[in-house]
């Protein structure tokens, strides 16, 4: 079996293991040793592919197969990576797992929650492992449903509400990306799903494209929290379940910069080029929208939640900009924002467990009764902010620096507004570092909380570590994208 | 005439004749004790049926052309006979109720006779044989329908069906007699070739549009549906909801491909404004509902609406797809109706919304295979509806209807909010009171069991789909 | 022709009636009595309203007999033909009598044709 | 000679008359009537048509047999619901089968 | 054998000599309907006749006697009387229905008797579906019967006219059946050809034992189609008064009376045509001397002497059988006359594809 069929497929084992388990120990198991088995295989992924790249082997995807599924319609199982996949397989990975130990507390219906969990996370593996467009899309899907129950279920807040919302507007969104799904089958002539070849055909009347382009980029920006269709986001982590607020934030939300990027851009180049400026427009108000909305914010998880379209807005703002600097910094910032914001939201759910609240004006000083999390917390808002050494200044730096590049006027001033995100982003986080972490606690309460156990500390200190070794050594991770990037962008433009 | 052509090419209605009048003597001789294996028998026979109707076999017509036989059409039948099964096992609870259990007999023959009444209608090679085969399926439906004899509901959902029934084969009936008064045959083959789109022809047309569009209760001829759903004992809402119809849009999309090729332009603007109108208005009426079953049956106005998509191309990939929804959506449904009536017949008649709320703790296995039916239903993957919904997508796609495919598609979001409810009703929702923890019985497992695994494998195994597309054909 | 005939013969029975009427009108005594008006019930007086409801049986009755009626109309025509056909014409409408025979077996097994 | 366009008018008439009354009328056997009309004017499209346009078949006159024979079935059927109904609820007026909604 | 079409065609000639095409139908028309109406009248009447005597025969009785030589007068002089009574109607009937009746009943028994072939030439209606027309038509005649009964206000109309229908619709079913048979053998439905085709031999004689069964299934069934006992009860005399002409006075319920016997001669008329020949002499092969006698005898007469045989046979009937009860007449119909004319049908089909008739 390919190794990118085990990616998917392991969470399936896990299902059925799940299915099969009859007590928490079990089940704590099963989740154990599968996530580590993913983190695993990532591991082995990145590393056989950086020493099939290392080999010179130049082909844009690596570890391919294909498998005829529905003959009819040309669908295959497809699978194959190039750079930018490995990395988001990595991130899910490292995210499956710290999240499965996130949920470690989690009492009710245990075996359905993490089942759930693990459909969803067979969706995300499988959407970054696929290369044709119809298992793409389908696995796009399979990541979404599972969100509902989870939220609905296990969530806390308006969590029928929030659920709902997310659910239909992600939904709408892959409405609009199944139209534009068959619109570039059928405009390619209809012979083949496979991105590669349909890339490589490059037939596409721009007329079409032109149809086809926004509904499809619009259809991935849902996902990723594209302005105005951003709204399911923060209503959605605000409600969900700690672990899930991570896999979505984390994972969830880069299919919508990835499938931009991957689909959207890659396959209908003409119309992308010919277009983005609407896009490019949005999504800059999407960046600087969501740092001033987190500003005013006084949930924990609505300011979180908004600093993720922000930072997700950053991401397609870099797609966007389509140059191979950009590129790679946009999926930099995939990756440190999935994981940063994951350690976000991870210990925003460590303390919500503890304060049952996530009002700030109702926490202060949990730096001395809590002082692991809270020295969690300073290094994910540092890494927020774009502190050096840590992932996010990598990122953003390089998107920056990518975006300045282009010599027109629109860009430039659409680059510095953007800028002013970084700006805005330091009033909030250092706002809420300060007011939560430091002053006094008036909370006699508060006062008898304990500090981390040892499965929270587990996970915060592998995404600690994650974020950390990025921003220390970014130059690998950028190498293995970049060349992948560049052939995409070089498609793009030629 | 050649008698064993007739054996071969009408196997699936000869096995099913059989099982009929085998059905009938044994209602006949049985006694009490008979009576009580009886769904045993009946599905005994069933699955002989399905094995015959799905037998391999060469293209051929009998009688002159007035019964065509394709190996498309065995699939059909054999499709339509596994629903036929399923409802069976479903009905065998409600049919051993004190009030019920002298009458199974006769729910076994109706069934069997509107099955039969449908492969006729399939096979039709001529108008004569369609009607006919249209009437001997919806008139023992309305039967079925009626068939809790001291239900008040019952009676008045039959009333409300045959009286449709009635009025649309009078519309029907008007528009072939009028292509019968411009062409001279009834042949289909004949029919095609002297069509030639007059606006005589295209009244016609929209006649018996008009009446496929009732059997199949498309909007704006749906009327009846919700009612009929509602009063009708369950496991004849779910034969309603999934066979009849499913027969009569291939059999919709088989006579306007056979018959009305000429005009293709014309059914295809029909098409395109029922279409819309019967996915929006459906709907948009579910989302207020609260009773399940007239919810279930907005429900399948909207997904009837899904399979005229599938028809209005005309293509091999549309027939395809519509069979292959078809199935899908038969397996889904099925499922959906199973626990509707494995709840309504544990509760005493429960089937409200609210009825369902905090069903997901109490009766965690069937409220899971609800959830997975409705999930199928809604087009999410990996469930087969969400094959099937991108079948016909793509299938309408092909035929340029990219407004229509986008129409849909918002349409499937409406869709997902109002499924969505009864897993929210379900999982989600508290209650004091919930239905109380019970076990279905063994008919109800196995044909949840089959729903089930329809709704799980259909779409992942593509054989299924390759199987059905080797025999399709289009314009 | 035929028709004409038709019309012709439609037209002696209405005339007969109307002539025997008119005449019987037109000859016989006429004397007025709210008595006469009455309806005749062996001298009883009449309770309730006339238009009652029926036994079911007389529509069972009703019911089997539309079925073996239309049975008849496509007897008819089968019979005129039965010679040409031969066996065919035989199997055939062998088929046909099975289903109307199992008809009447069933109303008879089921009771529909006991007058109770 | 009586020309088929008589004929014609008066099933059209038939069938608009029934159409009218099944969407008026408010009681199932007014209603019930209304859709035999219809019927009858289908049968007399089908022998009209087979009669004048063309005698050397009788596929025309078949099919009327046959919706003859169909009709009389359903309405069999019918009947006895609405039977059924009025068993039920002493009323036959559809207005009283508000109970469901159209 | 005479035919009669030779003086219908030759006083169409004379006629259309002295006056155009239109006129002349017009007359011919008129005269047709008058020979009808006079021979309606007449045979009705020598119906009631002979009921009374053959009656009164069976019963040791002498019947009418007093009112002109040998009673002969008797019948008119009734419907003189009955001319005379008042038409009375009843309050709250169904007046419009009330008056229809009769006209239905008539109707029907008109036009089923202008189907019967008196002679060779000698029909009024000779369709090519004659028989199945012939059926149609007398089958109005249970409309008029229901409607007589259900808006006379009258409870024991109202239940002999129900009974009348459930009866009367059900032996039809008998009576169809064994007309069948017979067509089954002679592959058409025109009366006219019915006879022709037996010139060499009555059906009741070339259809073997089918036919036979057929003939005496076509006499019970018939007998009960008219209403006359032993399946009377419609109008038990003693349960019901008079069923349901109970209300209708006079005149009124004379037209009733008429049709019924004239009804009971067309069920005869129809069993002498399809089962005896009609109008065909009595032949026997090899016999040419015999038969040539035969053949002087004009076809009417033989028509009518078997008409009136058979109806005589079924006045035997009926004044031999005491009167069955309504579940008992319907257990007859369905149980036994309907399962065996379907068998017998069938048997019959056997024996005409396989030529097994002479």
């Amino acid at each position: 079996m390919n190794i990118l069929s085990l990616f998917p497929a392991v969470p399936l084992v896990m299902m059925l293991g799940l299915w099969l388990s009859k007590s928490t120990r079990q089940i704590h198991a099963v989740m154990v040793a599968g996530s580590s088995l993913l983190v695993a295989l990532a591991v082995v992924l990145v590393v056989q592919y950086l020493g099939l790249r290392g080999a010179g082997e130049t082909a844009p995807m690596l570890f391919t197969a294909s498998h005829v599924w529905y003959a009819p319609l040309n669908i295959h199982y497809a699978v194959g990576v190039d750079g930018i996949s490995v990395a988001m397989l990595l991130l899910s990975a490292v995210i499956v797992f710290t999240g499965t130990f996130a949920s470690w507390q989690m009492t009710t219906d245990i075996k359905a929650y993490f089942l759930w969990f693990c459909l969803l996370s067979v969706g995300v593996f499988g959407f970054f492992v696929s290369v044709d467009l119809f298992t793409m899309f389908m696995f796009y899907e399979v990541a979404l449903i599972p969100m509902y129950l989870l939220i609905g279920v296990w969530g806390s807040g308006r969590k029928e509400y929030a659920a709902m919302k997310l659910t239909l507007m992600l939904m709408g969104g892959s409405a609009l990306l199944l139209i534009g799904i068959l619109g570039i089958y059928f405009g390619a002539g209809a012979t083949t799903m496979n991105i590669q070849e349909i890339a490589a055909l490059h037939n596409i009347p721009l007329s079409l494209q032109r149809i086809w382009f926004p509904l499809v980029f619009v259809g991935f920006g849902v996902l990723g929290a594209l302005f105005p269709f951003h709204t399911w986001s923060p209503d959605g982590h605000a409600s969900a379940p700690t672990a899930v607020s991570m896999l979505h934030a984390g994972v969830l939300m880069k299919l919508g910069g990835y499938g931009c990027f991957r689909i959207a851009m890659y396959l209908l180049p003409d119309a992308a080029q010919e277009l983005s400026w609407i896009f490019i427009v949005l999504t800059t108000v999407s960046v600087v929208y969501g740092a001033f909305a987190a500003c005013v914010q006084t949930d924990l998880k609505y300011i979180n939640a908004y600093s993720s379209v922000s930072h997700c807005g950053l991401v397609l703002f870099a797609v966007l900009m389509m140059n191979t600097a950009a590129g790679t910094g946009a999926v930099l910032q995939m990756l440190s924002h999935g994981l940063m914001t994951a350690l976000f939201f991870a210990l925003i759910g460590m303390i919500y467990g503890r304060t049952h609240t996530r009002d700030i004006r109702q926490l202060g000083g949990l730096m001395k009764v809590m002082p692991f999390l809270a020295v969690g917390y300073v290094i994910a808002g540092l890494a927020n902010l774009g502190l050096p050494g840590l992932s996010g200044f990598v990122a953003e730096m390089t998107i920056f620096n990518g975006a300045f590049m282009h010599p027109d006027t629109f860009h430039r001033v659409v680059t510095v507004i953007a800028c002013t995100s970084i700006v805005i982003t330091a009033v909030y986080i250092l706002r809420v570092v300060g007011k939560i972490l430091y002053g006094t606690c008036d909370n006699p309460e508060h006062l008898k909380l304990s500090d981390a156990t040892w499965d929270e500390r587990l996970s915060v200190i592998c995404l600690v570590a994650a974020i950390a070794g990025m921003g220390l050594a970014p130059l690998w991770v950028s190498d293995m994208i970049r060349g992948s990037v560049s052939e995409i962008i070089a498609h793009i433009l030629s | 005439m050649d008698y064993t052509s007739i054996f071969t090419l009408m196997r699936a209605e000869v096995t099913l004749t059989a099982i009929l009048v085998l059905v009938f003597l044994y209602d006949l001789v049985a006694g009490e004790r008979g009576r009580r294996r009886f769904s045993a028998v009946v599905c005994g026979l069933l699955v002989v049926q399905v094995a015959a109707s799905l037998l391999p076999g060469g293209e051929g017509e009998l009688f002159g052309g007035m019964f065509q036989y394709h190996p498309m059409h065995g699939i059909v039948k054999g499709v339509l006979a596994v629903g036929a099964l399923v409802v069976c096992l479903q009905a065998d609870t409600w049919l051993r109720r004190e009030d019920t259990r002298h009458k199974q007999g006769e729910f076994y023959i109706l069934i069997l006779s509107t099955l039969l009444g449908m492969y006729f209608m399939i096979g039709a090679g001529n108008f004569l044989l369609f009607f006919i085969g249209l009437e001997l399926a919806s008139v023992p439906t309305a039967c079925l329908v009626a068939f809790d004899k001291y239900k008040r509901y019952s009676a008045e959902a039959g009333a409300k069906y045959i009286l449709c029934a009635l009025f649309s084969s009078g519309l029907m009936l008007y528009g072939i007699s009028f292509l019968y008064g411009t062409t001279g045959t009834l042949y289909f083959g004949d029919m095609a070739a002297l069509l030639d789109g007059s606006p005589l022809q295209v009244m016609a047309l929209v006649f018996f549009f008009s009446g496929l569009g009732f059997k199949i209760s498309l909007v704006p001829f749906h009327l009846w549906t919700a009612d009929s759903y509602q009063g009708a004992p369950t496991a004849v809402t779910s034969y309603l909801s999934v066979v009849s119809k499913g027969a009569a849009a291939f059999v919709l999309l088989t006579v306007l491909v056979k018959v009305f090729a000429p005009m293709v332009r014309e059914w295809q603007t029909l098409l395109w404004i029922v279409t819309v109108l019967s996915i929006t208005v459906a709907n948009l009426f579910a989302i207020r509902q609260r009773d399940l079953k007239r919810f279930m049956a907005f429900s399948s106005i909207s997904q009837a609406g899904y399979i005229m998509l599938a028809v209005i191309g005309g293509s091999a990939l549309g027939m395809t797809s519509l069979v292959f929804y078809v199935l899908v959506y038969m397996a889904a449904n099925l499922a959906v109706f199973g626990v509707l009536s494995v709840v309504e017949q544990h509760t005493g008649g429960k089937v409200g919304l609210e009825d369902y709320n905090g069903f997901g703790k109490t009766n965690p296995r069937l409220a899971l295979g609800m959830t997975l039916a409705l999930f199928s239903l809604a087009g999410i993957p990996p469930f087969a509806g969400f094959f099937s919904k991108f079948f016909v997508f793509a299938a309408a796609f092909e035929g340029g209807f990219h407004g229509l495919v986008f129409i849909a598609l918002v349409n499937t979001v409406i869709s997902l909010y109002y499924y969505l409810l009864i897993v929210k009703a379900m999982y989600i929702t508290p209650n004091d009171t919930p239905v109380a923890a019970f076990r279905a019985d063994r008919c109800t497992r196995i044909s949840l069991a089959i729903c089930m695994a329809g709704v799980l494998l259909l779409g992942v195994v593509s054989a299924v789909y390759d199987g059905i597309n080797l025999f399709s054909f289009g314009l | 022709m035929y028709f004409t005939l038709l019309v012709v013969v439609i037209l002696t029975a209405i005339a007969l009636v109307a002539v025997a009427l008119g005449i019987a009108r037109a000859i016989s005594p006429r004397s007025y009595n709210p008595q006469k008006g009455e309806a005749y019930e062996c001298g009883i007086p009449t309770r309730g309203r006339s238009w009652m409801q029926f036994k079911v049986g007389y529509y069972l009755f009703a019911i089997l007999f539309l079925m073996f009626d239309v049975e008849t109309v496509f007897l008819f025509s089968w019979a005129v033909v039965v010679q040409e056909l031969g066996v065919y014409g035989l199997v055939s409408i062998l088929f046909f009598l099975l289903v109307l025979i199992l008809g009447l077996a069933y109303a008879w097994r089921k009771g529909a044709l006991e007058w109770k | 000679m009586i020309k088929m366009e008589y004929y014609l008018v008066v099933s059209t008439i038939l069938m608009f008359v029934g159409i009218y009354g099944f969407v008026t009328r408010r009681n199932l056997l007014a209603m019930l009537i209304s859709v035999e009309l219809i019927l009858n004017s289908v049968d007399i499209n089908f022998v009209v048509f087979n009669r004048f346009l063309f005698p050397g078949q009788l596929e025309g006159f078949f099919f009327t047999l046959f919706a003859i024979g169909i009709s009389a079935a359903e309405t069999a059927v019918a009947i006895a619901i609405i039977i059924n109904i009025y068993r039920n609820i002493r009323n036959i007026d559809a207005k009283s089968l508000r109970e469901m909604k159209w | 054998m005479f035919d009669f079409s030779i003086i219908t065609s030759w006083v169409h000639g004379m006629l259309t000599s002295v006056m155009p095409l239109g006129l002349a139908v017009f007359i011919e028309c008129v005269m047709v309907g008058v020979c009808l109406l006079l021979m309606y009248a007449v045979i009705a009447v020598v119906m009631i006749f002979m009921e009374r005597k053959v009656c009164a025969a069976f019963q040791c009785r002498l019947g009418p006697v007093r009112v002109g030589f040998w009673g002969l007068l008797q019948v008119p002089a009734d419907v003189l009387k009955m001319l005379t009574k008042e038409i009375i109607t009843i309050r709250r009937s169904d007046k419009f229905l009330y008056n229809l009746a009769p006209y239905i009943v008539i109707l029907a028994s008109v036009l089923a008797f202008a189907c019967l072939p008196v002679s060779k030439g000698l029909e009024v209606l000779d369709f090519n579906v004659g028989v199945f027309f012939l059926m149609a038509a007398s089958s109005i005649g249970v409309v008029g019967i229901l409607l007589a009964g259900w808006s006379s206000n009258n409870k024991y109309s109202l239940i002999g006219a129900m009974r009348s229908g459930a009866q009367m619709i059900s032996y039809e079913l008998s009576i169809g059946l064994s007309i069948l048979t017979i067509i089954v053998l002679t592959d058409t439905m025109q009366f006219s050809e019915i006879v022709a085709r037996q010139a060499d031999g009555w059906f009741l004689f070339k259809g073997h034992i089918p036919a036979l069964v057929a003939f005496v299934i076509y006499l019970i069934a018939g007998n009960a189609e008219v209403n006359r006992g032993p399946f009377d009860l419609p109008e038990a005399e003693s349960e019901l008064t008079a069923g349901y002409h109970t209300e209708y006075s006079g005149m009124h319920f004379g037209l009733f009376y008429v049709a019924e016997f004239v009804n009971l001669f067309i069920v005869a008329g129809v069993a002498a045509t399809i089962f005896l020949g009609g109008w065909m002499p009595l032949h026997v092969a090899g016999w040419e001397g015999f038969n040539a006698v035969m053949d002087c005898i004009p076809g009417f007469v033989w028509f009518f002497g078997k008409a009136f045989f058979v109806v005589w046979l079924l006045m035997w009937i009926k004044w031999t059988f005491p009167r069955l009860r309504i579940d008992q007449i319907l257990t007859l119909e369905w149980k036994y006359l309907v399962p065996i004319g379907l068998a017998n049908l069938l048997l019959m089909v056997i024996v005409v594809v396989f030529k097994l008739h002479f």
